[in-house]
């Protein structure tokens, strides 16, 4: 039942209603509301249990394994929440003199400080509010490079195949033509093709490494000398930092700018789809670009720090401000809390345990006759599994088991994507799950995979448990429906 | 290992099966000298106990002023209702609902949200929400652009009374894609815009129009006559709004003839806690027919394969990871618990609510600007015309006064020299429904005492 | 599964566990453990995972209508628990100085003022911690009363048949002896047993009004007279004060001492089982012998008030203490800001709301055919329906009803309780329950009429839709099995 | 009409149904004499917004000083995860599990509990919770009076080294039965049991014996030597234990020969913030043979209809609800919540985490004892063998000291001298894992402080 069915004209949560208002108003009437906006009229204990019950129809971490690969879905510490719902924290307000502002400006300061250690980069900003705004950030500094080079002909940022949706829809909101380059059948990037793209027009490069095909660019030293000789720059997708922290670092490999997903590596929760934080870390020569506002701090003789803004005052080249106040500040901090709890020993054990969880897992499936995309590589923090002889021989595909896992209790992998690999289940445990539940959802693809070929069915009616079945997407999207009517009675 | 259940055993056997002697060996992809070093520079973790300890001292140094500063960023009570039913983990800790079946909650959750601030803005599709109030502002404006049949141009005029922190970022959003902005001058005096100036723009050809009601200085702007003469010449017109203030004040789907063609805003009024300024949310509402250049999410309501309903994401053609380098937008998270939160805040308040809440705002800041009535070095220079939010000349640096009287524990306004400096010293003062009459008494004190002392120092 | 079968040996929740302790110990090796104690060894994730599933197999008020007789389970407002949650109370020490206790003092004084003018009543102690304990305190105060009077021969406290269980319990924990008077038809006491009943050893009477019949006791000044003439005093069970909050008081109705269940009518969340709150308040004559510790507060000449506790320093004919510390002091804490919530005028209309929507259920479900247990009486907050026709004639019981409406969303009305109306249902909506609810309850009800008329083993298999079907009860006390004994593998 | 949805609309609709005019004749069998006068008493109500403000005023009074009190309520690290799960609101919001169908989680989660006090304490069998320590062992002194078949005396021997409010309570509620309690003695050196004297009650009959483990003092006692000797003359021997120091020490199961037959105690260090001092919860153990003179619930496992495993209160003849008064105990209502967030601690730390709770508890203690040896005006009165908390003399009034250190933001310790007098200036003090080295430093900084200002004061 909608919210707005549920209650009756003019019932309220009165405790939450101001009292004694008094409803004149010195306003001429011109600037005044005159219809009434139709919001719920329920009371507190409807709302309450609406909202309650709501949330018991979806999966989450908290309740299921989610193993949908590139999302790094997670634990997400307890701790880390409960500090960050200090009332200092949350009263804070955004333009708080800085004398009110010295905890939180600490925290964005050490924050700052380990991302650049993870990173192996020369500076870093938190202001971007998602990884695609952080993509957003890092293509402008490469664009506000060439511009302040007066290099004005570069055009055209190159991505793989492979790449993540929101690489080229950024490279675009930037300005730029996009160039895409094909993808080998191991995984890596076609050089050659890579070769043969690049040029005078070429502004730079955008690539996940580990890729979303869950494997290791092993060529990225020849890509980054490709790129940079031909006068771009490299800009490195981190939303699977996970994958690597602690072991290689992208300022090693020869990036010039990055972004990171905190809500992902950083085990912030994402709240059904949100808030993100994605910051951007960059090598020197990007440096005077990065986004504001940023942390800085100060020594005084007597050896106090403090610590203050930094905004385009101090950083005159700056592509700017993405958002009004400090970017998604809550995140970050819950980000730097997940820092300090885990530590430079914490960090690096990511990085080995969730490629360790991926590569066990990848072999369960592949040892129960699953076809993995990519064979014959390591496996990184995630592994691909194609569908495609189902789909041919059995008519049941990558969705099909997608919709049944559902009902063993699984959440489903990512489906679909990569787009270059057909059928394919894109998985990832994480290092946060134990190996009884990734064995248990090997044995679910087992029982699911005897079911296909049984009972192929039951797989298309998937899934039977939930709130509702399969759902009818093209009317969804044909007899659009996105705002609730009121059928006056 | 914090939060990693694996026992030396659990390695060990997964060791064994996938066939390798140690987990570096799962690394050997990674040419050998890239490896990393150990990464001295952090420090070694803590547990929660002392975490929290140290957590505890920080926000502690930030705690304990009475706010008045507003600028975009509003103090409301937030009902406790509120964040305990979002904060379940079965809303904190999903991901985006692709898997529309297993999302329900959520779906119908923002389906919901969305009808919401259809009714709040009198438009007729939301989108599921993007990042903050002044990146939407920037996505609307790309909107306007691609939408506006009737211009080709790239060029967009905004309003020198929006937030001048929105108009930066959607400067430095926009102008990456070679799109231009002008400003509609300031009436320095009246805080709104000067509408002797429109004239001066009305030869250009802009795709859009931005206004904003109430405005920055909290001043109602006349939104009927500038979305008319917009329109009139060819443009979208693009509402900046508070979501709080569409309770008391007219909508943008109700201005002018036609109403505005999108609104945008920030909605954390609606219960979202100051925290620094975020996660916030921003909030984009257009008329139907410019549904199809919606940047973000949205939910539709369909039915499943018995003809139960359901809901699910729909209109995907539109997002990146569909459409990729033809998408509306490279949004992809969003801003989905600050939604959460906001729609169980609308729901628990109601119209009625909502609109007591603006109406108590609304009568302490009047009532504050009476008090301030007559105190030498003040200046009120706001018009009557404002919601809940007032600008105040004061007779000396605006910083230092802030800075005394934080000193007293009270955080007087938002500094307009910096952004504004044809208005002189200038202070930028917010209140709403919080305020007591003796918070209201201690800004007063508290601004007294800090003129007398900076005389002082003078 | 059981947690127990959950973990592997060694694993645990890192971050909860104190760094870098020593395992010496200057201890003698005597006085040590060397056992193992088997708890759970799971990390964070699996234990968040395995309890948020577990409150999913629950029914609850925030997630269903609840309308459990003499239980009141109304909506708990989360402002209290919040306001309850705010560091200063959550860590001030029991036995912190008062310097370090004021706002806490101030708290349990302003209550104890609250509830005094609620009840009618001369003092008021808020040590009990449930219901039972405030009888328990109660009956203990009427018995040092007699005490205190060298009136030793009183061995019998008088309890109506209707009444809780926890009555009879009560007082033989006091050390008395029960007699039983019968209830008539009509629900109320029968007045002409009592009178033959009471005598020289007749300690006083515990009676719940409005009973346990859901109807209010007309007869209760003769009951009064009949039991103060004899010597005994008048104890009022206060579970069902919700029904009268504002109406009318005990303390004007002529009893001498009575508990309250803050749980029930001050809308303190239940937990599964507790806690709970059980305040005593009396009237003069027992002021002496109200438990401790209480608080007082004096004015200084400044005018400024402190608070301070009351022991048995101050009064030394005090029972006694029933706790350690100060009772419940959180429920108190949000029973107090519930109180705060709702002033004089909201604790007024619970009274007056309550009954009218238990009115208009009875009214709705006597219409649709079911028969009310006191058809001719008026509905308190609550009242009875019975099923012994439905039994004779169908072979299906209040207790099948009770599991198929489980089926429906609804959780049972209290079954079985009070003894004397036979196959009941005791059914209470409280005043926080919308009109909607309390009509859809009624049309699930006439629904499984329907079934029990035409497919009673619908009712007799219910329920379908839980984590189990019917659970063997009578298996389950002959094998006990009351703790999890870990299989060797 | 806060938190009451009813409409006007809807009570007139309700009260058409019923056929009445007003809700006032819904109370026509109340005598009109009855009838309640306006309760103008109580001030009237406040919105939430109102309410939080007065709430947390009051709060802050109360707040921000380090507390060295224990006396059997200690501060314990409580992990975020403990609440966020057990406040979510099918736990919080649930009645007692009548309907098991509809409450497996509660069920289950009980289960569970009993489950893990049985490993901690050694015994067979737990019960779902009482009030708190000291009326469980009220309770557990008359089960044993009920259990003891050798014996039909009613008097019970008390260690005098059990917390004296524990044996306060336990007099207060059993002597309504005419049940005696008599009491070995202190040894004021040692601060444990006069081992000497126990030779003097070898005559007498008694049901049963209670000492503590550790003790009021934090002081070990020889439980296992006490044990035999009250098990060899007769007694049932219930041990009061505090749940965390269990993981350290011998847990009563294990005690003497044949271990003790009944443990209790307060299981606030499990989780449970201080609070003012509740809800905790009371749990109680026993050997397998005394289940049925248990008081309160237990949970049994079973299977439905089906053969599923499910899980449902058990030897409900036991209770007040079907027994009356012949019930082992008058309880009902008992302290889930508490005991759900005692369950979720206990599963986070396993033994393993107790265990290390414990140690550095007791080694932070000893760390405190070391700083405070040779402090002119104090004296270690406690020998070495303590677990969490000691016992120091001063050479002055102990409340004035207390007092003192709180005006630094220091609390003290808990003040003997009004419970034994016989010790002389006697405080007791606790440390917890909680405490830094230099939370110690404090202590020891405001002890030193007060002792000085005390002498200047004299
Ligand atoms: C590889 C990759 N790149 C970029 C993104 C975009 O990040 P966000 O969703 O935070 O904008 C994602 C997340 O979905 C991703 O998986
Ligand atoms: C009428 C009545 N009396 C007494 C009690 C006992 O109260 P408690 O459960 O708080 O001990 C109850 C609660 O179940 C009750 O309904």
């Amino acid at each position: 039942m909608l919210i707005f069915e549920n209650g009756s004209k003019g019932r309220n949560a009165t405790s939450q209603i101001p009292q004694n208002v008094s409803e004149d108003t010195n306003l001429p009437s011109e600037f005044l509301r005159t219809s009434i906006a139709d919001l719920p009229e329920v009371s507190e204990l409807q709302t309450v249990r609406h909202f309650t019950n709501l949330s018991r129809k979806n999966f989450s971490i908290d309740t299921q394994f989610y193993p949908l690969g590139s999302c790094t879905m997670k634990y997400n510490p307890r701790g880390a929440q409960q500090a960050a719902s200090l009332p200092g924290f949350l009263s804070r307000h955004p333009f708080a003199p800085e004398s009110y502002s010295q905890g939180y400006l600490s925290c964005v300061y050490d924050l700052q400080q380990t991302l650049k250690e993870v990173t192996g980069m020369a500076g870093v900003s938190l202001s971007p509010m998602a990884g695609a705004q952080g993509e957003f950030a890092g293509v402008a500094m490469i664009k506000a490079y060439h511009d302040g080079r007066k290099d004005f002909e570069r055009t055209e940022i190159i991505v793989p195949e492979a790449a993540h949706g929101t690489n080229p829809a950024t490279a675009v909101m930037c300005g730029y033509k996009v160039k895409e380059v094909p993808v080998r059948a191991d995984g890596d990037v076609d050089l050659e093709a890579l070769k043969a793209a690049v040029g005078p027009q070429t502004a730079g490069i955008m690539m996940t490494n580990p890729s979303t095909c869950g494997v290791f660019e092993r060529q990225i030293e020849e890509i980054a000398k490709t790129v940079h000789d031909a006068g771009g720059l490299l800009y490195y997708d981190g939303a699977n930092l996970n994958a690597i922290l602690g072991k290689v670092r992208p300022g090693d490999m020869g990036f010039d700018v990055l972004h990171m997903n905190l809500h992902k590596t950083f085990a912030t929760p994402h709240g059904g789809g949100g808030p993100g934080s994605g910051p951007v870390a960059v090598g020197e020569r990007l440096l005077p670009y990065l986004p504001t506002p940023m942390a800085d701090c100060k020594k005084s003789e007597s050896g106090t720090v403090s610590y203050h803004w930094v905004d385009e005052k101090e950083l005159p080249e700056t592509i700017g401000r993405l958002s009004a106040f400090m970017g998604n500040a809550g995140i970050v901090l819950r980000a730097y809390i997940y820092a300090v709890l885990l530590g430079r020993d914490g960090l690096l054990r990511v990085g080995e345990n969730s490629t360790l969880s991926a590569n066990y897992m990848a072999k369960l499936m592949s040892d129960a006759g699953f076809k993995l995309a990519y064979e014959d590589r390591r496996a990184t923090h995630e592994f691909i599994v194609t569908m495609s002889k189902q789909a041919k021989e059995l008519d049941v595909t990558a969705m099909d088991f997608a919709k049944r896992l559902l009902d063993y209790g699984y959440h489903a992998p990512t489906t679909y994507f990569p787009l270059l690999v057909p059928e394919c289940l894109l998985i990832e445990p994480t290092e946060t799950e134990s190996i009884d539940e990734i064995e248990g959802f090997v044995k679910a693809m087992i029982a699911i995979q005897k079911e296909a070929e049984t009972s192929p069915e039951k797989l298309k009616g998937a899934p039977f448990t939930q709130p509702v079945r399969r759902l009818d997407d093209v009317k969804a999207a044909r007899e659009l429906d996105v705002a609730y009517q009121k059928v006056m009675e | 290992m914090p939060f990693i259940p694996h026992t030396d055993q659990d390695v060990q056997k997964m060791l064994d099966v996938i066939g390798v002697d140690s987990i570096d060996d799962l690394f050997d992809e990674i040419p050998e000298h890239l490896r990393a070093k150990p990464m001295d520079g952090i420090p070694e973790g803590l547990n929660e106990m002392a975490m929290m300890r140290v957590l505890s001292e920080r926000a502690q140094q930030d705690d304990g002023a009475l706010c008045f500063i507003g600028a975009g960023a509003y103090e409301h009570h937030i009902p406790a209702a509120v964040w305990s039913t979002a904060m379940r983990g079965e809303f904190l800790t999903a991901y985006t609902p692709y898997q529309a079946e297993a999302s329900q909650g959520t779906l119908q959750l923002i389906y919901e949200y969305q009808t919401m601030m259809c009714q709040i803005t009198g438009l007729d599709v939301s989108n599921a929400s993007l990042y903050d109030g002044a990146s939407g502002l920037a996505e609307a404006v790309l909107m306007a652009i691609r939408a506006n049949r009737k211009s080709k141009s790239k060029k967009v005029l905004l309003a020198g009374s929006v937030h001048p922190l929105y108009r930066k970022v959607v400067n430095d959003i926009v102008s990456n894609q070679g799109i231009t902005l002008d400003t509609l001058p300031l009436n320095t005096q009246d805080l709104c815009i000067e509408h002797e100036a429109l004239s001066q723009f009305e030869s250009q050809d802009y795709a859009a129009l931005v206004i904003a009601q109430p405005n920055f200085f909290g001043t109602l702007e006349d939104v009927n006559t500038l979305t008319n003469w917009g329109q009139n010449h060819g443009m979208l017109v693009i509402g900046v709004v508070n979501p709080m203030a569409m309770a008391m004040l007219a909508p943008p789907g109700e201005w002018g003839d036609n109403g505005a063609d999108i609104a945008v805003g920030e909605g954390q009024p609606l219960g979202l806690p100051l925290a620094s300024g975020g996660p916030y949310f921003g909030f984009v509402c257009c008329k139907q027919k410019l549904v199809r250049q919606m940047p973000g999410r949205i939910i539709g309501r369909t039915v499943d394969l018995e003809g139960k309903e359901g809901f699910t994401l729909t209109l995907q053609a539109r997002e990146q990871h569909i459409r990729r380098s033809k998408a509306t937008s490279n949004i992809c998270t969003n801003q989905g618990l600050a939604v959460t939160a906001a729609t169980v805040y609308l729901t628990l308040l109601g119209f009625n609510g909502l609109l007591k809440v603006a109406q108590a705002s609304h009568h302490n800041t009047n009532l504050l600007v009476s008090k301030l009535q007559g105190i030498s070095g003040v200046t009120i220079r706001s018009p009557k015309t404002v919601f809940h939010e007032f600008v105040i000349e004061l007779d000396r640096n605006v910083s230092e006064v802030i800075e005394l009287m934080a000193e007293q524990g009270v955080l007087g306004g938002f500094d307009l020299t910096d952004y504004y400096a044809e208005l002189g010293n200038c202070l930028l003062v917010c209140v709403t429904e919080v305020k007591t009459e003796s918070d209201l008494d201690l800004f007063v004190d508290a601004l007294k005492r800090a003129l007398q002392e900076g005389a002082v120092k003078c």
